[in-house]
């Protein structure tokens, strides 16, 4: 009687699972085409190639960090010194070529080094230091931040080098490079995350610490290498960012970035809790905040008035995903 | 009568948890609920304090039907509740937690802390206990925190009085000055509703038994000329004994020896050891210290003093990782907190302790790692439709048998399990019961711990017996019985 | 809001670009839009920028506009690409930072589209027209009336001034840089603390606080900002030492004006402003490139490579001018 | 013998727990003693009256919103939107005065409404929209903004009431109206969430709101009147601080105002993960990063290196509590 009962219930919940599975998989890319319909309505340039484009290199940089945002964020995690790090990062990579006649190279080196030291000391506040992530995060955010200002005099450095604005402002075959970075990194972390032991442990780490531990996974090493790859991100960002204006202002530079990479991973599907999260979901929260972004400039709506469309926005994502 | 339920039925997402019960109980008696785990007890008893809603039957008190909404007005109508476990707030102090939600209070919204701290005085003094009402929560132990809870219960002045399980981390003393206060409440008139899975216990103030059985109502006995064999055998239907496959009698090398390990306030001076083909059993009662030993053993902490040999040489486990290289695997007691990864799908949760096997260089090989998992899984008969969806779907044996699967995924040759059987059905016991006696067919050893007796006796070569932290004896099962294993555990 | 270079005369360096006549195949008189894209008003001089420029382009009746706010210079990339994707007639941009605009201007250039750049430079000279202040004029001037007024007060020109700076720009630089020179002919003038007040009041307040603590003795304070001036009277009357300092400050407000016209302590001795009516300004400028119109008073029949408005000294003698009731500003 | 065992632990716990006891509650202010020691020692001009008195109006913005933060952190949540409340307060606030000529008393009531209807709002995204307290906040951040910018242009709104300017500006007794705000606000919240019963179950549902449930704790009335506590301080913040210039500027007032009132409340001692915190330590918290704050200045450290000093100290002032 009680098995029968059981195998009664496991084929409801499996019905249930389904369309469960199908709505947590598309509900945000479900959001997202609803978008893309609205906004070829609403404005007839938005569906040009170059509109396209254009949304496409403007989400690059936000993009990206959110990448890395992911990865913390299903750690259990959160990031909120990617701004920062991607101004230092910027900095250096500047400071390196105007003040020190790097090559372009070389200074995308130190850069990406940079980003990467910081991820680890982030990281390394986390496990060894047992800071919460949020204030560990923030001092960090202060500090690098104020690193790039002091070195810059809050100013800005600009390059010279028209080899390095190529990076943010050619194309490649009619692509701008880089959208072609921000998709070369979507394929990347999506390899990481969904197909190697680490973005498995990652998962595990987020979704239960204490049992991964037990599992004889390394939850330290685990936890350094994701703040490690968002630091490494934020400064892969900072390359696109300096590359495109060729120059990185220290007081401006990745302000707020932090809030609209989290807010992209969680429109993504992804929870703060830890343990839940898609490079994909995080990919078309990244989309929909950039149409979003240029639907309302391409209608004219007052750029006073976004962050209200915004917020709603965000907050109709989150409350949608809840349904569980 | 007090209080009668009549045809109560509950089931949480089409899990009956209670189907048609009815149970009713007089003024002043002390009424026993027993039955298996998960036969929906406490379930029954979260109907009456107004945390669960039943789908069907009705509870009349005092003669009127009423309905209990909320916890509230299980509260207004004269019910307190004893929780199974612990809800104290951990960073406010002992008096606090008792008046929680129902603050003395001065001009309406202050807090009277001082006639709270004299009221939980007076109250603990009733348990001989030297608490501090101003201590934290925080720095209690779980006896005391239970203490707490108790002394919570019984100041709210109730008609009814619920106890689920609150011995289970009580020390003897303690549980004494408990009975004692049951009788006084008794001959208040105050009806007690009391819980546990130490049948002794229930004899000695008990009028009455409920048996339930799968969340069924089995029957409803006088206490009287009962024995505690009989009780059993009407919580599980059958004859207890053929539930244990037979032991085997002859093993190999040694394969741990554990050398006066000794890990400060947990436990000390444990010595032992395991061979091939055993399997070796730890009692105790709760807060012995058996799963603090035995995460020590595993790496997850560092013991003070003593040694652990691994196939002969002395290891030094710094952490998980090392042990379950060297071929040990450990069940956690708390598969939700400790053993599996409840969002995640069942592949993945098996394949966490083996990805070597199903990797290559560092990317998992789906393919492979799908026919690895599905054997794992077939091999331990786990009823799964789907492989990738989360764990916290399945029911609970399930569950129990993916956090088995995991180990035997990861080819240890030693398993340590902690309560492998908790929260687990009848059938699915019998399976894990079988499954472990074929490891040690394999000749491979195990460890269990358990705090079901029964369960011991018939599965164990051997059983040690720990009482704060010490192992107070060892028995063979050829001469192991109840009463001499819980003479042991409770440090007579 | 007040359009006519009344409160500036525009002193021209009449340079004509290459491409300039390029541009703006458009034909006279058609409809046009222009698209405007300046920083996130950070403070009142920047949002009087935004109403100004919003309210010449209202004004013209062939015109309509598109206006947008940048908090990053990224941001504001991404605003001008925006821009170019509407196929926008002109743009109008005040250009966050000189160095990470330069690429965006060089893109609309590229585009075919007249850019007028305001205020702030790009690096590059392949805009249309720019139209800013005096900035290193602003600094020159200041440093002008602060010796005057020290020389007045103490009969020599010595004495201790304190500095607050605006946020990192071109401007700031400018400013300080001008200022400094002037003043390097004075030896005992000595510029004992500068802190950036961002140009807002409260961080002008809070840097003006603790500056006042931390020196016993100033007797002039240069304010880059009639903004942070606000603040920085503030602090000086909260401490009161209101006699003992006087200001030079900078931008042309009505509050500051209405200050000076009161003879309010501590004193501001002059601001001196080229007004954020260059947004209006800079707008009809953009029109009048469209309808291929040249300015009056000009023998030339196109609109000139470069404007710079003079910084105009407003001082308690002639404040009567400067001050205006509908003024938002 | 095994009771004796028990014993001892007992004395040792005892011990322990009166030396972490004083540890506990009285770190932060030893932080806070030596760091004024040094700040005297570093500069003459710091222990003066003056000077203090600077100090306490400097913190009392961030302060007073400090201390409504310290009640949502108390209670397990957060809440980023406390800069954006004061400035749409201020908006408010100042656009009664200035727009429809509201008297001082009016404006003011209308501020303290709006605060505490965004508090209410946050309270029922995380309560009833089960939205958890950052996005739900993030999104509120985003929205209030925006609706202060859309109102004024993005531009500042300044008043003409001089009768208003005095509650910014003028003293009592020789102390500036704000410190005396402050400090009865203070005093308020000390009581509320010591001493009533409201701010105990705030601790209750913090340290764990399951067994509040069970109490009969209503989880959901506390969790929004802690937020509405904290819109209402918000808005408390917003008076003094448009009061104190007669204006308030859209696009600056508050900005970046939740991240110094979290770090003030987490120095102070309390846990993200809540139950534990309090107002004293908050008030302490404050302190320590107006002295940090107005040393600096006064030893004219390069403003951009401040930040480096205030994330170092963040870290420093956690790790030191970390020891449990
Ligand atoms: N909130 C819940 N959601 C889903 N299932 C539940 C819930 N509470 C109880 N159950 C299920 O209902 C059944 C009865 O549980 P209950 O806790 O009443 O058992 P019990 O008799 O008290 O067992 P134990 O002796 O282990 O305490 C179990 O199968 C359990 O998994
Ligand atoms: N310091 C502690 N704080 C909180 N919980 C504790 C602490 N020490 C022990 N416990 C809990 O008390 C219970 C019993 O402790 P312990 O694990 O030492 O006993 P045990 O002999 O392994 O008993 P069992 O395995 O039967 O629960 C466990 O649930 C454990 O999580
Ligand atoms: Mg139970
Ligand atoms: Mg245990």
């Amino acid at each position: 009687m009680s098995t029968a009962a059981t195998g009664i219930n496991k084929d409801v919940k499996q019905d249930r699972n389904w369309i469960k599975y199908v709505w947590d998989q598309y509900s945000v890319l479900f959001a997202l085409i609803v978008l893309v319909i609205f906004a070829s309505i609403l404005s007839e340039h938005f569906l040009s190639v170059a509109n396209i484009t254009n949304i496409l290199r403007q989400v690059s940089i936000v993009g990206i960090l959110a990448l890395g945002m992911t990865f913390v964020i299903i750690l259990g995690g959160i990031d909120l010194s990617v701004g920062s790090i991607l101004a230092l990062s910027g900095t250096v990579v500047m400071a390196a070529q105007v003040n020190y006649h790097s090559s372009v190279i070389v200074s995308i080196m130190l850069g990406l080094l940079c980003g990467v030291l910081i991820g680890l000391i982030n990281g390394l506040m986390v496990t060894y230091g047992k800071i919460t992530a949020f204030i560990a995060t923030l001092a960090m955010m202060t500090i690098a931040r104020s690193l790039a200002l002091y070195y810059a005099d809050a100013g800005a450095i600009s390059g010279m080098n028209s080899l390095y604005a190529k990076i943010g402002n050619n194309y490649v075959l009619g692509i701008p490079i880089p959208v072609i970075i921000f998709a070369v990194m979507v394929f990347l972390s999506y390899i990481v995350l969904e197909k190697t032991v680490l973005g498995r442990h990652i998962y595990a780490v987020g979704g239960n610490s204490q049992a991964a531990r037990l599992s004889a996974i390394s939850v330290f090493r685990v936890t350094i290498t994701a703040y490690l790859i968002c630091g490494f991100t934020a400064a892969v960002g900072s390359i696109i960012e300096t590359s495109r204006l060729n120059s990185i202002s220290t007081s401006t530079s990745g302000n707020m970035y932090e809030l609209d990479a989290i807010a992209s991973v969680i429109i993504g599907g992804a929870s703060l809790a830890g343990g839940r999260g898609r490079i994909l979901g995080t990919l078309f929260g990244v989309l929909i905040l950039g149409v979003l972004s240029n639907i309302m400039n391409l209608l004219n709506i007052s750029p006073y008035l976004q962050g209200v469309v915004k917020g709603l926005i965000i907050v109709a994502a989150v409350l949608l995903q809840k349904r569980d | 009568m007090l209080l009668e339920m009549k045809g109560i039925s509950k089931s949480f997402f089409k899990v009956n948890a209670l189907n048609q019960v009815q149970f009713n109980l007089n003024a002043g008696e002390a009424h026993a609920i027993v039955g298996e785990n998960g036969a929906g007890k406490s379930t029954l008893m979260k109907i009456l304090a107004g945390i669960h809603q039943p789908d069907d039957g009705e509870i009349i008190l005092r003669g009127k039907p009423v309905t209990i909404s909320s916890t509230n007005v299980s509260k207004r109508l004269g019910i307190s509740i004893i929780h199974q476990e612990l809800n104290l707030i951990p960073h406010m102090s002992v008096a606090e937690n008792i008046f929680l939600g129902r603050e003395h209070r001065k001009g309406g919204f202050f807090s009277d802390f001082g006639s709270m701290v004299r009221e939980t005085k007076s109250l603990l003094e009733s348990f001989d206990l030297q608490l501090d009402p101003n201590a934290l929560i925080s720095s209690l132990s779980i006896g005391e925190q239970q203490i707490v809870e108790i002394a919570k219960a019984m100041s709210m002045q109730a008609e009814i009085l619920i106890m689920d399980e609150p011995t289970a981390v009580l020390e003897e003393k303690e549980a004494q000055k408990l009975f004692e206060l049951i009788h006084q409440f008794k001959s208040k008139g105050v009806a007690i509703i009391y819980i546990s899975h130490r049948l002794n216990e229930l004899k000695r103030f008990c009028d009455r038994i409920t048996v339930l059985r799968d969340g069924q109502f089995v029957t409803t006995l006088s206490m009287e000329g009962l024995t505690e064999r009989e009780i059993a055998n009407l919580m599980v239907g059958r004859e207890l004994s053929d539930l244990y496959p037979d032991k085997r009698q002859r093993f190999g090398d040694e394969i741990l020896r554990v050398e006066r390990l000794t890990r400060k306030r947990n436990f000390e001076d444990v010595s032992f050891s395991v061979r091939r083909g055993e399997i070796v059993g730890f009692a105790g009662l709760i807060g012995a210290g058996r799963t603090e030993l035995v995460r020590t053993i595993f790496g997850d902490w560092q013991p003070d003093a003593g040694a652990v040999y691994w196939k002969g040489k002395k290891a030094t486990f710094r952490s998980p990782l090392d042990a379950v290289q060297a071929g040990i695997g450990f069940a956690t007691e708390d598969r939700k907190r400790t053993g599996l990864f409840l969002d995640l799908g069942v592949t993945q949760n098996v394949s966490v302790t083996c990805s070597g096997k199903v990797s290559k260089w560092s990317f998992i090989r789906r393919k492979l790692e799908r026919q690895f998992v599905e054997q794992k899984i077939n091999e331990l008969n786990v009823k799964v439709h789907k492989r990738t969806g989360p764990v916290k779907n399945l029911s609970g044996g399930n569950q129990q048998k993916i956090v088995l699967a995991k180990w035997i995924a990861s080819d240890s040759e030693l398993f340590i399990l902690d309560e492998p059987t908790r929260g687990i059905d009848v059938g699915a016991r019998k399976e894990i019961y079988e499954m472990i006696s074929r490891f040690a067919a394999e000749g491979k050893a195990v460890i269990v711990i358990s705090s079901e007796l029964p369960e011991l006796l018939g599965l164990c070569n051997r059983i040690l017996v720990m009482h704060h932290g010490k192992i107070k004896g060892e028995l063979d099962h050829t001469v192991a019985n109840e009463q001499n294993v819980m003479a042991l555990a409770t440090g007579l | 809001g007040c359009t006519e270079e009344t409160a500036s005369k525009p002193s021209v360096e009449t340079k004509v670009s290459p491409s300039a006549d390029a541009t703006s195949a458009a034909g006279a008189a058609g409809e046009y839009t222009i698209g405007i894209s300046l920083p996130s008003a950070d403070h009142g001089w920047m949002g009087a920028m935004v109403a100004n420029a919003k309210a010449e382009a209202e004004k013209h009746k062939n015109v309509k506009y598109i206006l947008y706010t940048a908090k990053d210079p990224a941001k504001q990339t991404s605003d001008i690409e925006d821009l170019i994707t509407k196929k926008v007639d002109a743009v109008v941009m005040l250009p966050m930072e000189s160095a990470a605009l330069t690429p965006a201007a060089e893109k609309i250039s590229k585009a075919g589209i007249p850019l007028v750049v305001i205020d702030r430079a790009v690096n590059t000279e392949s805009y249309r027209t720019y139209v800013g202040g005096d900035n290193y004029g602003i600094g020159y001037g200041d440093a002008k009336y602060l010796v005057e007024a020290l020389k007045k007060k103490k009969g020599k020109p010595a004495g201790k001034v304190i500095e607050i700076s605006g946020v990192p720009s071109t401007v700031t630089d400018l400013r300080s840089k001008g200022f400094r020179d002037y003043i390097k002919d004075y030896p005992e003038i000595e510029i004992v603390a500068t802190q950036p007040g961002d140009f807002t009041r409260e961080k002008a307040l809070k840097a003006t606080e603790n500056i006042l603590q931390a020196n016993k003795q100033i007797d002039a304070v240069y304010s880059q900002d009639d903004d942070m001036t606000i603040g920085i009277v503030q602090a000086v009357r909260d401490a009161k030492r209101d006699k003992e300092m006087f200001i030079v400050s900078s931008g042309g407000m009505k509050e500051i004006y209405q200050m000076m016209k009161e003879k309010q302590l501590p004193e501001v001795i002059v601001s001196l402003t080229y007004a954020p009516t260059m947004g209006g300004t800079a707008v009809n400028m953009a029109t009048k490139i469209l309808e291929k119109k040249g300015l009056e008073g000009f023998w030339e029949s196109s609109i000139p490579h470069h404007i710079v408005l003079e910084a105009t000294p407003v001082t308690p003698e002639n404040i009567d001018q400067f001050i205006k009731k509908d003024s938002n500003y």
